[in-house]
């Protein structure tokens, strides 16, 4: 639907920031709507085959996985955070609930983070200085939320040079200022 | 000029440096200590107590007396060891705890009435008058004590913290540490070496001898080149282990660039990395220790081994006559590499019967006396003595656990226990193995056993080394006359003061330490506890083991505060959340209040208010005159959903939730399992399985904690499933007598009283876009919430503003919000103090004693029931013009202020412009019988003392006809 | 710290939130004779064992799992770490 | 032998042949009046004041190691009386005016030094709290005083008043708190109830009670039995442990407090400050080390040893508060073992054993407490009375609903 309101990017602009620091460049996203989904006690084969239907990959503990339209990170024990694209699944909960219907239970995340995409050919030693999350070991597909100074974030590895941090929106300034500052350290 | 030949420094290149304003020149390779002993200063410093002249003893960290104030203004640093201090150009230095040179230090007067400071002197005295200790003696002291100088600047360097993963850590890169590391890294093991010197290879840098057939430190310099090329090794030079923590946890820290002028830009000065590793070998070596003898404490009395290090790495020369006193054969190792650089050196071997009695020279050694074993003495000129009364395992970390230390007389010393720290073994000399041989082989070894445990197959490739043994015979002390021997050199503990403890019974490891200090110094006892331990069991005719052992806590060396803090400091100290109108507000001006990481709009200045009062004064007029917009996004959003989600609510509230219909909003009250109130807010249906619970800002997650808790582990099958939402949602209030006038103009769904009734809630649309609409009020006034996504929360407080203009609508902050709740007597912060139960806050009744929720029970206790415990009432001044304050405590009419007196406190006070005075709410003992009562609002902090009056806190519509409205 | 994760594997006991001895999952039913008195020892009244002892952890920074770990106050040393929701069923709590 | 400088001078004078063990080590006796268990600074204290003010005899201390080796010898030594509730306010003041008159009391110099203690804010709610507990201070006799910013920062113009994430609007000063050298006060306390005929007894562990039909007969120990009338438990870290050999259970956990110095500096910080940002409070010894703590670690733990989150906690709140100690050093770390009760206060009382007594759950308020702890635990050891500042100490509390929660976090120790 139409929208009269003007959106704002987390770091405050109308066009996402975007900074390239020596070889790392860390860009603001804000293309991706997120819900979470959590199956309804005893209705967990049901909603696996659900989502298998609609193409939501359902991945295990400490994982990711994208599928054509959507793709999900792991968040707890028989929940997930679904991903789509922002622009065709702007109201992503209300897309989800009919195909889940009662076997689980939606809620629209997109807003509640802010996502910065961090390219780099030397990931792992940019975040040996943000937090315990091994990068040497921990390969494309690994997902997982883990502090970054202080603040609860999740951090997904799309793949060899690109990371995907997923932030408390409200502190998009202090994140960001804690990646810069780290990129900084490095160059 | 004391250079002599040889060494690993950089002859081609000079280095400018300063110590005491005097300039001097190095090489790339010195450190502080071997420029300026090359440079043949040997006085560097003065000791805490007795203020004696010192130079260094060590060539490492465990030195107790080389120690200056390095650098000068913000970067000044007090303590630093010069023996460890890389040189570099333009480094500057001073000497510290002096008055007024290092030369002439008037406090060595202390040195002339030592009689009077004998150990634990001041314990017994400066006890009369009393008030004279704070007044006279304890100035004295303190100016008189400490060591270096505090720049009292904030400190201008950055500092980082960082995280490492590996298989197998190394602490120490000598020969046992390399052949570890080449044995794992060559496995293809994740392996991390850490050295705390800027020059890996330990004692092989310091010696002649020889490893695979090659110079010991050529071999070192090709190993660390070999270990360097392996992608799975990770060298970290210049770092300090500091201490081992539980499950192979780590910390270590990187001195990036304290060996520059200062930090390149952008680059921290230190790293404190967290090390995660599955195995651990311990490899960092052994301290040399000395025997104690009449005034073994002169600059240019060294270790034997720190004077050979001097001769060997960095081609120094401490003097052309040279002695060397030792009870052990590492000893002649100093006498032959001495003698091969052409000095002309005197052996006093102890197991001869030859011993050192005492030495001369005020600022440095000029002559020792020796008593032959045959009873002649003799005194000698020498401008330097290597002492060797043995090796020390460097077990230290080893003992972060406090596993005890074992004696070993072979060796004459303790090694650390085995299985001290789960995953750690000691190699090399840290595990009492002293000979080169020794050393690689059991690196090797052990580095083969830890990769067996990870099944990682590694193989033994050990070069040939010297395996000679060390002969030792002990001898702690020289017995001998009168005069002072040192123990512990900085803190001037001797072995008199250890014989004076003994005397007086503090005889336990333990006591002697604290009683006489010994152990205390920057150096942590390296040099001295062991020497202590000796002196005090042959004084107590036990054994050493029987004396006790000491062990070693974190850190390993000093640490940086800064390192520790890392980028956490100044406004970095903590997260800041930012609100979705946050940029609005800044635009206009704002004035923001920290509420716990989140910035919230306080009060919005408008031009001609010169003080806060007027802007909030106008803020709550407006909004109860017409209508008045408020950020309430912070209140914390928690979505719960699921079949049981209404008898979950049902049970974490104290009050009724299962008959909440669906599009209803209601206040809950959540109690502690204490029956303390936890925390309150509304609880939303949005759907049949749907709801939306708020909470106060301050206990967003505590509370989502506290939710997780009881479906987990309370009741594991309910259908209860849950997600924060606080941050998904830009909300604001719209408050006042026109907000539904204002609101419809956005939202496009009917939101009259009769479509959208008071308390209800349901999604709607502003222009289109997806929107929350709940009708609850929390400043009494008609009101509504509306949420939209919060990357439109910037369009939507610019959208409400505007539709507000016709209605001359306020913005309002946190303040205005506090006026308007204490007005209608809602609780907050101050109330929900965590002390206070629903009946103390007059909500007793809410508490439904008809089914199990959390706190009821307890809420029961006769303890939290009794009638004369504290109410919740309203309290205004008698005289309109006086104004509380917040924390004054009530007294009836000419009660004295004394606590049996003291019936309660006034938790909140707020101006009132709707009344036109200050009113407050307070917990008063019985309150809820004593409306009407006129009591006195004290405050003995500002000496106030006023007359007030016990209402209702209820001060605003008590009806609350206005709110539905 | 490390506590070993039965889903993740070994995290960082910072990303955990500690409450206290396991035995509060055996929350008492309030509705029955005598709640007051048990009550007031399942909230106030601890083994506090040197020693082994079981507890529970909330995995806050991470997958927002309760578990249950078994430590040893001594030693430190961990032997055992459970999902804290199994445990309460298989010790009886249900709805 | 009675301390004093013209000893010192003399014995100075004369090679220090003169000075006497500070208290002997005796053998323990087949049975006592009175057993103190515990060699702390609280059982120390107890059998001072058991002996002194209360004329009682035949006294012993059993200590498992050497005395003053537990909280006594661990802690950041402050002492104040800045307390809020009615149920510890009297108390703690109570202590303080002993405090001051300590050293003349028992011949030791404790260098108790009252140079004062800030307890800063950054909040109005903060500083509402501060007003209502300043008030509750001067009702219960003690001394407080409210300091706007710059009275702060004229009094530490070093503390981080700009560009501070949580800016300072001020502080509660108690001009009477200060520091006390914490070894001496176990020394001291040992010195002179030894001199009052109290047995200390070192290397001496309890390893069980001798319980018959509800009366205490006496103690089992590592050095055999020893029959008692009364038998006073003060091991504070160690009380459950030593209580289960009454088949009790505690409203307690044990808990590791980590405390730090850093090496020897001129003087900076005369006071002691608190940071109420963050959890950090600092003090300077007279020997030069900057003293300073923060949070407990927060799992169970008896292992007397914690863990970096903590230290680099405290590290942050002291590089925010005052950002010139980044150059400074943290020379030793060190941690002990709390009793960390279920409302933050302690207990003081009688237990269903006839003949058996407890003192403990002191959580981080033990040192401070340490003479008016004595001095109440063995006016209820004498007279089976409460002392009247500790009536509120009472097991049953938490039956009644009585708590005395100062930081009202509920039952949950590690948050008090």
């Amino acid at each position: 639907m139409a929208n009269a309101l003007k959106p704002l990017t987390p770091l405050g602009h109308d066009a996402p920031q975007s900074d390239t620091i020596g070889a790392i460049t860390i860009t603001e996203n804000p293309n991706t709507a997120l819900a979470s989904l959590a199956a309804r006690l005893g209705r967990e084969a049901e909603v696996a085959s659900l989502a298998a239907a609609a193409g939501i990959p359902l991945p295990g503990p400490g994982q990711s996985e994208a599928a054509a339209t959507y793709g999900a990170i792991w968040l707890g024990p028989q929940q997930w955070m679904v991903e789509a694209a922002f622009a065709t699944h702007e109201d992503i909960s209300a897309i989800l609930k009919p195909i889940f219907g009662e076997a689980a239970s939606i809620t629209e995340q997109t807003d509640a983070w802010v996502r910065f995409d961090v390219t780099s050919t030397t990931l792992p030693a940019l975040f040996e200085r943000l937090c315990s999350f091994d990068l040497h070991k921990a390969g494309a597909g690994a997902a997982t939320r883990t502090v970054i100074d202080h603040l609860g974030c999740y951090v997904i590895r799309r793949t060899d040079t690109r990371v995907t941090i997923l932030g408390p929106r409200s502190s998009a300034h202090s994140l960001h200022h804690a990646l810069t500052t780290a990129a900084k350290a490095l160059s | 000029m004391s250079r002599i030949s040889g060494g690993q420094i950089d002859r081609s290149q000079t280095l400018r440096f300063s110590f005491d304003g005097v300039s001097y020149t190095g090489h790339p390779g010195d450190t502080l200590a071997s420029a300026l002993l090359a440079n043949n200063v040997r006085l560097m410093g003065r000791s805490f107590k007795y203020h004696r002249p010192r130079g260094a003893i060590s060539a490492g960290s465990e030195e107790p007396n080389a120690i200056v104030e390095l650098r000068t203004g913000a970067r000044q640093e007090p303590n630093t060891r010069a023996t460890v201090t890389e040189l570099f150009d333009g480094l500057s230095a001073q000497s510290q705890n002096r008055w007024p040179s290092l030369k002439f230090d008037a406090m060595a007067i202390n040195d002339r009435l030592s009689p009077f400071f004998a150990a634990g002197f001041y314990y017994k005295t400066f006890m009369w008058p009393a008030a004279f200790w704070e007044k006279i003696y304890e100035p004295i002291i303190r100016r008189a004590a400490g060591l270096g100088r505090l720049s009292k600047q904030d400190d201008p360097d950055a500092y980082d913290k960082g995280f490492l993963h590996c298989d197998l850590l190394i602490i120490g890169a000598g020969p046992a540490g390399l052949s570890a590391a080449l044995t794992a890294g060559r496995a293809g093991a994740r392996v991390i070496l850490a050295d705390e010197d800027f020059r890996m290879g330990g004692r092989l840098n310091a010696e002649t001898l020889e490893v695979g057939g090659t110079s010991g430190a050529d071999w070192a310099a090709q190993s660390v080149l070999e270990l360097a090329s392996l992608p799975n090794v990770r060298l970290l030079p210049r770092t300090t282990v500091i201490g081992a923590f539980d499950h192979g946890i780590y910390s270590a820290v990187e001195r990036v660039s304290d060996h520059l002028a200062q930090p390149l830009p952008g680059k921290p000065r230190q790293i404190l990395w967290r090390i995660y590793t599955k195995r651990t070998i311990l490899a960092a070596g052994a301290i040399e220790r000395p025997i104690a003898f009449e005034n073994n404490d002169r600059p240019g009395i060294m270790l034997a081994g720190a004077l050979r290090a001097y001769a060997n790495r960095w081609g120094v020369a401490v003097g052309e006559q040279v002695a060397v006193f030792t009870n052990n054969d590492d000893g002649l190792r100093t006498v032959n590499d001495l003698q091969a650089k052409g000095l002309n050196v005197t052996l006093i071997d102890a197991r001869k019967g030859d011993e050192v009695i005492d030495s001369a020279g005020r600022l440095g050694l000029k002559s020792i006396t020796i008593r032959r074993a045959n009873g002649k003495t003799e005194t000698i000129h020498v401008s330097a003595l290597g002492v060797s009364g043995g090796w020390n395992p460097n077990l230290n970390i080893a003992s972060n656990h406090r596993g005890r230390p074992v004696w070993d007389d072979t060796i004459a010393a303790f090694l650390p226990a085995p299985e001290s720290i789960a995953g750690l073994t000691c190699a090399g000399a840290a595990a009492g193995a002293f000979s080169t041989h020794a050393a690689l082989t059991m690196g090797v070894a052990h580095a083969i056993a830890a990769l067996a445990d990870l099944g990682v197959t590694a193989t033994a490739d050990t070069p040939s080394a010297e395996d000679a043994p060390l002969n030792l015979t002990p001898l702690w002390y020289v017995h001998s006359g009168k005069g002072r021997a040192w123990v512990d050199p900085q803190n001037d503990v001797t072995v008199k003061d250890v014989k004076l403890a003994k005397q007086e019974g503090f005889v336990s490891v333990e006591h002697l330490k604290r009683y006489t200090t010994l152990g205390m110094a920057t150096d942590q006892g390296k040099t001295g506890n062991v020497l202590g331990l000796a002196v005090m069991a042959e004084l107590t005719g036990k054994t050493i083991p029987q004396t006790g052992t000491t062990i070693y806590r974190p850190p390993y060396t000093p640490v940086a505060m800064g390192a520790l803090a890392g980028r956490a400091r100044g406004a970095d100290f903590k997260p800041t959340r930012q609100t979705p109108s946050h940029k609005w507000a800044e635009e206009q001006g704002a004035v923001f209040v920290e509420v716990g990481y989140w910035l919230r709009t306080q009060w919005l200045p408008r031009n001609g208010e010169p003080t806060w009062r007027q802007s909030v004064d106008r803020e709550v007029l407006q909004t109860r005159k017409s209508a008045g917009i408020c950020d309430v996004t912070t209140l914390g959003k928690i979505d719960i959903q699921g079949t049981d989600a209404g008898a979950f609510l049902d049970r974490v509230y104290a009050n009724n939730f299962a008959s909440l219909a669906v599009g209803k909003v209601r206040y809950g009250l959540m109690l502690r399992e204490d029956g303390m109130v936890m925390d309150d807010g509304t609880t939303a249906r949005m759907g049949q399985n749907e709801y939306v619970m708020t909470t106060t800002t301050a206990n967003a997650v505590p509370v989502f904690r506290h939710l997780e808790y009881c479906r987990q582990v309370l009741w594991p099958d309910l259908d209860v499933q849950l997600i924060s939402t606080t941050e998904a949602w830009a909300q604001y209030s719209v408050a006042g007598p026109n907000a539904r006038k204002l609101l419809q103009k956005l939202v496009d769904q009917d939101i009259s009283d009769a479509a959208f009734p008071y308390m209800a809630c349901g999604a709607v649309t502003v222009q289109g876009s997806r929107a929350r609409l709940f009708r609850i009020s929390f400043s009494g006034e008609l009101a509504y919430e509306i949420a939209v996504p919060t990357r439109y929360g910037d369009a939507m407080i610019r959208a409400l503003v505007e539709a507000g203009r016709e209605f001359d609508a306020v913005v309002y902050g946190t303040e205005a919000l506090g006026v308007m709740r204490v007005e209608k007597g809602h609780v907050a912060g101050n109330e929900l103090n965590g002390q206070s139960s629903a009946l103390n806050m007059g909500l007793g009744k809410m508490v439904s004693r008809k089914k199990d929720a959390i706190g009821m029970v307890l809420s029961q206790r006769e303890g939290m029931t009794a009638p004369n415990g504290y109410r919740l009432v309203g309290v205004k001044p008698v005289n309109p013009a006086e104004s509380l304050t917040a924390g004054a405590h009530f007294l009836v009419k000419g009660a004295t202020a004394t606590a049996d007196n003291d019936g309660g406190w006034l938790t909140s006070v707020v101006y009132s412009p709707h009344l036109g005075h200050s009113i407050g709410l307070g917990y008063l003992k019985s309150g809820d019988n004593r409306r009407g009562e006129r009591l006195r609002s004290v405050n003995l902090l500002a000496k106030t003392d006023i007359e007030v009056e016990i209402v209702s806190p209820h001060f605003f519509d008590p009806e609350g006809e206005r709110l539905r409205g | 710290m490390i506590i070993n994760h039965p889903l993740l594997g070994p995290r960082d006991s910072q990303e955990f939130i500690y409450l206290g001895d396991a035995a509060l999952i055996h929350r008492p039913d309030g509705m029955a004779e005598g709640a007051l008195e048990r009550f007031v020892d399942y909230t106030y009244l601890r083994d506090n064992p040197a020693g082994s002892h079981r507890e529970l952890w909330y995995h806050e920074q991470g997958d927002r799992s309760w578990l249950v770990v078994t430590r040893d106050t001594t030693t430190h040393e961990i032997t055992a770490v459970e999902m804290a929701r199994d445990v309460a069923r298989a010790e009886g709590r249900s709805k | 032998m009675r301390y004093s400088g013209l000893r010192v001078i003399a014995e100075a004078l004369t090679g220090h042949k003169g000075w006497k063990p500070a208290w002997r080590d005796p053998a323990p006796q087949a049975s006592y009046d009175y057993i103190i268990v515990g060699g702390g600074g609280h059982g120390l204290a107890t059998a001072y004041y058991l002996a002194k003010e209360f004329k009682q005899a035949r006294i012993a201390v059993l200590e498992k190691g050497w005395i003053g080796g537990g909280n006594v010898g661990r802690n950041t030594t402050i002492v104040r009386s800045n307390y809020l509730l009615d149920g510890n306010e009297p108390f703690y003041e109570f202590s303080m005016k002993l405090w001051e008159g300590l050293e003349q009391d028992f011949n030791y110099n404790a260098m108790v030094s009252q140079r004062g203690i800030i307890n800063l804010f950054h909040t109005d709610a903060q500083r509402d709290a501060a007003t209502r507990r300043g008030n509750a201070m001067i009702m219960h006799g003690a001394d407080a005083e409210l300091l706007n910013k710059e009275q702060v920062r004229s009094l530490y113009p070093f503390l981080n008043f700009e560009n501070a994430r949580f800016p300072i609007k001020g502080a509660l000063m108690q001009r009477r708190g200060g520091t006390v050298r914490h070894d001496a006060v176990a020394w001291g306390y040992a010195r002179g109830a030894d001199q009052r005929g109290v047995d200390i007894i070192q290397n001496c562990e309890v390893t069980g009670m001798r319980i018959e039909n509800g009366r205490m007969l006496g103690v089992e120990t590592s050095r055999g039995f020893i029959g008692a009338k009364k038998v006073g438990v003060a091991v504070a870290g160690s009380s459950s442990k030593v209580m289960a050999h009454a088949g009790m259970r505690l409203p307690m956990e044990s808990h590791v407090l980590q405390a730090f110095v850093s090496e020897g500096l001129k003087p900076l910080i005369d006071g002691v400050i608190t940071y109420g940002a963050g959890h950090f409070y600092v003090s300077q010894s007279d020997k030069g080390g900057l003293v300073f703590g923060g949070d407990i670690d927060g799992y169970n733990s008896y292992a007397q040893r914690g863990n970096m989150p903590v230290v680099e906690d405290v590290a942050e709140g002291g590089m925010s508060l005052m950002p010139m100690i980044g150059r400074a050093r943290l020379l030793r770390m060190w941690g002990g073992i709390m009793d960390m009760s279920m409302d933050g206060s302690p207990i003081i009382d009688k237990t269903d054993t006839e003949g058996l007594y407890f003192n403990g759950g002191w959580c981080y308020g033990g040192f401070k407490a340490t003479p008016a702890s004595g001095w109440a635990f063995a006016h209820l050891l004498a007279t089976d009375q409460p002392h009247k500042t500790a009536t509120a100490y009472r097991f049953d509390r938490f039956a009644k609903g009585l708590m005395i929660d100062e930081k009202g976090q509920g039952a949950q120790p590690n948050l008090h």
